[in-house]
């Protein structure tokens, strides 16, 4: 296990975090009908690669995340994270933040930040110390003695983001986890995550519904369709690092967002 | 017509045999009453029935007489209905070698701690001079507890006495209706203030129940078929209890006859080994107000 | 006026109505005899109660371990597996559909006559209501929960003790209050029905002789008994409140702490 | 989710491997047959038993004892156990003395109950009402408590009155561990109607189980017992079918 | 009660849904220390205004909107609405949509929707009616029968906008509605919702993070700066209506959004 990036962002040691979809489907059973979610969806996503996903609402992007995370088994096809198959969570292959916090509402936002470090017996003062690094990293000092119920809704979408980065594992998926934040937090938070993924070389998946937000972090980005979802483009993102505000207003940035744009509106 | 509710300790016990007569018998109806009878789990439950105005004659011993009307339930024993430990057995399983004596710091069980198979047991203790611990088991826990050793020897009611012994399970060591002196072991009781309200009932009542009684002695096919169909167990069985304990008990009941405030004075110091603290002149425990006229048939 | 001083007051009647009923004649001396002839019972044989109750005391503690311990534990891991609850609790709550009360003079033929079998049947008297509360209260836990959980890698035993019991802890506590309940209720019983020693002994043996105020001072012990465990169990789910944020129990316990902003449910 | 036909199955085959056992034991003499009769002596002892139409009378005495009883306690208990969950004075008060009086053996007050009701049929509902309305107090408590305090803002926010948000959102929420209770408290009520009869009776099936131990007639107390575990079985099962139906949102 | 707006969206009727918010604060009270999340907050809204709050993550605009809703009692100051103070919920006059979607889980897509007119007691065949009318309005036509669990993050977060659509009050209070819908769906239901609005006459108070957002829809944007809460400044959106994409690209436009910004930046 590697030292939390933020610490020590000097070298980007290499990680393995290849992922590879072949022809996945997942088939939701409800009461009344079949759900068609996912169908024959393939991807290939290279180690130390930051890749956004996107689509309308409901068109199973969170369902892939919980399907690369092992969460949740695909009904047919592979998915494999470094040539092995993803049977079951492994926190030392891959890291998840969810949708909804889901933070543990008996556990302090510091507790709930060290949880994932806990189940591994990483021994308390080390554990606090990340975690209140991991807290500060998301603008949350000074709330780590606050329980879930006493912070606001983009706050604790934060501490959920500290407990997955806390983890550091090769692998990150994130589902739209600066959902609820404001603009400034929004940018600031990306700046720190793609700080980290420079330093560490993880691998990060990134759901989310902002455009701007999706070329303005993506090496690549994945650009899904609606019901059964389906991979409708995959762009590459070919804009120089590090990434800064300016580029927001250039041509090449504005290309990539409405191609994107245009996807989205077909496809709705 | 008044109703007299009839208070009976349990089930398979011969105060049963002797109601269910009157009642099939209707002798009751002979007497102008009605009767209906009620089944308690023990003497104590009955008692607590009685005083709880739930039964208006029960039988017992005079040793909850007398600890009731120390707890301000006035009641007395107006008939008298047996004067010994009828089919009351100390058994060990069949093949245990032991005899009374040997049961020294040995187990012996009985039903409950101050109950009458206590108090048989303690008079044994105290007869024999020897000691045995006293493992109350309850009714149900008697036999099976013998049966698996758990106890050494057990103080055994009819007819289950006579059951376990025909079945070969166990076997007597000590038969308590011969082994034990005549004492006043149960007799009917009423609350004083309902003998004083209704004497009349009071009467026909117990003239119904020692008709009963008559009738019994006199029909004993009648009556076996009666207690194997009570009890539920095979005429043999049922031929042993009428046998051993219905033709023992008292056939007048009179409770001004001259043996009985000695034999109730025995049974209350007998009761004083269980513990009775609350022990009355024998004088308050019975009333000679009542002498039994038994119904024909 | 709080709550405490009513409860107080109301004890205190209770107590003044347990004194004046009998010595009034309202209920025969057999049926309730006064607080004070208890007491006075209680105090002259203080030495064989506190003999019976200290067999008492061991055989509830070791009850109280298997029925509340073993109840959670099995509740909160077949709760949690969906298949084996599926299986499982049907099982369970039909066994518990036996009246074990009725079968227990028979039962002792196996466990013995002594503490085994007292603590045998409260530990089963007491045992099935816990891990039943414990695994209805696992279902009502939040699934993204469980999730987050095992993204993190939790083992199934991780996830046992640092998700499901923390999220049920409301359910098992009241799980662990009616378990505890059972068990000195089961021990008691037990004790009354076979038995040579304990407080369920002498409070039948004296019952069988009609003598109620010995039978009252050990009815009297049996709720001293309570009265300790509920102070025990009050004590855990003060602990226990920071744990129960986010349901109407916690709603309770915050409001305790003070947010006093809040304002009440409905 | 519902029991597929494998849970099925091996619930089937665990109830035929139990009565196997039984049997087995019986049988081999591993268990004294006369102290554990087998268990095909005690289902026919219990065919002959229902043949018998007194059997039938106690059956149908205590059963409507049973339902009487349940029928009372369960929505008062789930009444008073709301009251004292929503309402934190009155929650203060009661809820150690309630503790108390369920810590207390019922059967000591056993007396106490013929000395008001007398001994029949309103006794046996009486004491069948008191061993259980406290365990559906306590029950009812726990459940209202794990309710979602979100779930109540909603409600709160839409103006939903006292009664309705106790039915549309305690209701459901609670109903995992409603269903529970209700299972253990039919458990007390039955237990309890039965020590009633064992007690003072007429007639009942309790009384019945009673005198079959008291005279060492295993065959018939174990037919007995499996009569009452029948019953309480059989509504069991009901309250399950109950839960799945209710309950298919649970994942 | 007046029939859902969507079904006849010809004349705006007169709603009375004025808001006065005096001197408010608000403090909370936590195990180590006091929290003032708002502080002597006063706000003045006219009827059938659409009012769009925004600050960063934890300011307290959740809080300010449950205080609203009285689901929450002020520290100190007073609200009313319409001259009342609301000392407790009253759906006649507010209706809320929450941060967090929280549905009931026990109950289908429609009967959630349909649980606030359950509560009035409206006829079973009009309640469903009006609750397909509001599930079709969020674009979840067909997904009625499913139960929470069944559904995607965006998903849910309409079923709970059409829930409190369904109700129809003068006033309603949306917190970060859009949070969870990708930008296509966020537009589309950006214009439905105007389209009640102007419709019916309604007051909305609109929480978001998106600034583009609130300009679009709002004719008054709230900034309020970090804890303690307080309000930083108040700008009159005077462009035309109806809104149309186009405006987006325009300098007015431009401009409010960036005054916007630079409030929010600067408290930062
Ligand atoms: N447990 C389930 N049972 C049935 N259907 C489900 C289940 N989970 C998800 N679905 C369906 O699968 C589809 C994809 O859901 P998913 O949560 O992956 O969407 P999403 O892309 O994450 O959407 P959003 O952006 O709204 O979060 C949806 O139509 C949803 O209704
Ligand atoms: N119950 C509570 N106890 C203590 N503090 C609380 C409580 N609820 C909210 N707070 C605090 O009040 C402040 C405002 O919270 P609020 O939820 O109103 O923020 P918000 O503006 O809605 O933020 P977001 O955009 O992240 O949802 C936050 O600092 C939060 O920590
Ligand atoms: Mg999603
Ligand atoms: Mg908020």
């Amino acid at each position: 296990m590697q030292p939390l990036a933020n610490v020590t962002p000097l070298k980007p040691p290499p990680r393995a975090g290849a992922i590879e979809v072949r022809n996945v489907g997942q088939v939701f059973r409800t009461r009344s009908q079949d759900v068609v979610a996912l169908e024959d969806v393939s991807l290939d996503i290279k180690p130390g690669r930051f890749v956004v996903l996107v689509g309308p609402s409901g068109c199973g992007k969170s369902t892939l995340l919980m399907m690369m995370a092992g969460l949740r088994a695909q009904t047919s096809g592979t998915i494999t994270i470094n040539g092995a198959p993803i049977a079951q969570p492994d926190p030392n292959r891959v890291g998840v933040v969810f949708q909804e916090a889901s933070l543990f509402p008996w556990l302090t936002a510091e507790d709930n930040v060290e949880f994932p470090l806990a189940l591994r017996g990483v021994a308390k003062a080390e554990r606090r110390a990340k975690a209140q690094d991991a807290l500060k990293l998301v603008g949350l000092e000074g709330f780590g003695k606050r329980h879930p119920h006493e912070l606001s809704g983009g706050m604790k979408q934060r501490v959920s983001i500290a407990r997955g980065l806390v983890q550091d594992p090769p692998v990150l998926l994130m589902d739209e986890p600066f959902a609820a934040l404001d603009e400034q937090t929004r940018m600031t938070m990306g700046d720190e995550l793609l700080r980290i993924w420079a330093a560490t070389g993880k691998t990060v998946v990134f759901v989310t519904h902002s455009l701007t937000e999706a070329v303005y972090l993506a090496d690549e980005v994945i650009v899904m369709s609606p019901r059964p979802g389906r991979i409708v483009d995959q762009l590459q993102v070919n804009l120089p690092r590090p990434r800064t505000y300016e580029m927001l207003s250039g041509d090449a940035f504005g290309a990539l967002r409405d191609r994107i744009w245009r996807h989205i509106r077909k496809s709705a | 017509t008044d109703t007299i509710r009839v208070g009976l300790p349990t089930k398979t016990y011969w105060p049963t045999t002797i109601a269910e007569t009157a009642v099939r018998q209707k002798l009751f109806e002979k007497e102008g009453i009605k009767a209906e009878l009620t089944v308690y789990r023990s003497g104590a439950e009955t008692f607590e029935g009685m005083a709880a105005g739930a039964a208006d004659i029960i039988l017992d011993p005079p040793s909850l007489v007398s600890a009731g009307r120390k707890k301000g339930v006035m009641s007395r024993i107006v008939a008298n209905a047996a004067m010994g430990n009828f089919g009351w057995q100390l058994m060990v399983p069949t093949k245990s070698t032991l005899e009374v004596k040997d049961l020294n710091g040995k187990k012996v069980g009985i039903t409950a701690a101050g109950s009458g198979s206590d108090l048989l047991a303690l008079w044994t203790i105290q007869d024999k001079k020897i000691d045995f611990t006293r493992v109350p088991v309850g009714g149900g826990g008697l036999v099976p507890n013998l049966l698996a050793g758990n106890v050494d020897a057990a103080v055994v009611y009819s007819p289950l006495s006579f059951q376990v012994a025909k079945s070969g399970e166990a076997k007597t060591i000590l038969d308590y209706a011969t082994a034990a002196p005549p004492n006043l072991t149960a007799g009917w009781i009423v609350l004083d203030k309902f003998a004083e309200a209704k004497p009349d009932v009071v009467q026909k009542a117990v003239n119904a129940l020692y008709g009963a009684v008559q009738f019994m002695r006199a029909n004993r096919d009648v009556t076996v078929k009666l207690i194997a169909d009570l009890y539920e167990m095979p005429p043999e069985i049922a031929a042993m209890e009428y046998d051993n304990t219905i033709m023992k008990l008292e056939t007048d009941g009179d409770m001004g006859a001259a043996n009985v405030p000695a034999a109730v004075q025995l049974s209350l110091d007998l009761a004083k080994l269980g513990g009775l603290k609350d022990i009355v002149p024998v004088e308050d425990v019975i009333s000679t107000k009542f002498k039994p006229v038994p119904t024909k048939p | 006026m709080s709550a405490k001083t009513l409860r107080h007051l109301i004890v205190v009647g209770l107590l003044v109505l347990w004194e004046l009923l009998p010595r009034a004649g309202l209920i025969p001396e057999l049926f309730l005899p006064s607080l004070s002839s208890t007491l006075l019972a209680g105090w002259n044989e203080a030495a064989e109660y506190g003999h019976a109750l200290a067999v008492t005391l061991y055989e509830v503690a070791v009850s109280m371990a298997f029925a509340c311990g073993g109840g959670i534990l099995l509740g909160a891991i077949v709760g949690s597996l969906p298949r084996p609850r599926l299986l499982i609790m049907p099982m369970v709550s039909s066994l518990y559909a036996v009246p074990l009360v009725i079968l227990y003079p028979v039962f002792t033929v196996w466990l013995g006559i002594g503490s085994e079998s007292k603590i045998a049947f409260a530990s089963i008297y007491g045992f099935l209501p816990t891990m039943l509360a414990t695994a209805a209260g696992i279902q009502t836990i939040d699934p993204q929960l469980l999730l987050a959980a095992r993204s993190m890698g939790a083992t199934l035993s991780q996830r046992l003790v640092r998700v499901i019991i923390p999220a049920a802890i409301p359910t098992v506590l009241s799980g662990l209050r009616i378990g505890g309940a059972l068990v000195i209720v089961g021990v008691v019983v037990s004790e009354m029905l076979i038995s040579s020693a304990g407080i369920g002994y002498l409070i039948s043996r004296y019952r069988t002789i009609l003598d109620s105020p010995h039978v009252f001072a050990g009815v009297l012990l049996v709720l001293f008994m309570a009265i300790a465990f509920n102070t025990a169990i009050r004590w855990v789910e003060r602990k226990a409140a920071i744990w129960q944020t986010g349901t109407r129990a916690g709603q309770g316990a915050a409001d305790e702490v003070g947010s006093g902003t809040m304002q009440p449910a409905t | 989710m519902q029991a597929t036909l494998t849970i099925k199955l091996a619930r089937v085959a665990i109830v035929i491997a139990t009565f196997a056992l039984w049997e087995l034991l019986s049988r081999t003499g591993l268990a004294n047959p006369r102290l554990l009769p087998s268990a095909s002596d005690t289902l026919a002892t219990l065919g002959d038993l229902l043949q018998r139409s007194s059997v039938r009378t106690d059956l149908l005495v205590t059963a409507t004892e049973v339902l009487t009883a349940f029928a009372l306690a369960v929505p008062m208990g789930a009444l008073i156990g709301f009251l004292i969950a929503e309402n934190r004075y009155f929650a203060d008060v009661a809820k150690p003395l309630l503790f108390f009086a369920f810590s207390i053996p019922k059967s000591i007050f056993l007396p106490m109950f013929i000395l008001v009701f007398g001994v029949g049929f309103a006794q046996k509902v009486g004491f069948g009402f008191f061993s259980t309305i406290f365990i559906v107090i306590m029950s009812t408590t726990t459940a209202v408590e794990s309710v979602k305090a979100e779930h109540l803002t909603v409600a709160r926010s839409y103006g939903a009155t006292r009664a309705q948000t106790a039915f549309r959102v305690y209701l459901p929420s609670m109903l995992p561990v409603l269903l529970e209770a209700l299972r253990i408290s039919m458990i007390f009520n039955l237990t309890g109607v039965i020590l009633a009869e064992m007690y003072a009776s007429r007639d009942g099936i309790g009384h019945q189980i009673a005198t079959w131990g008291e005279n060492f007639q295993m065959k018939q107390l174990l037919a007995g017992v499996v009569m009452v575990a029948a019953i309480a079985m059989t509504f069991n099962e009901l309250i399950r079918w109950v839960e799945t139906r209710c309950s298919h949102w649970r994942t």
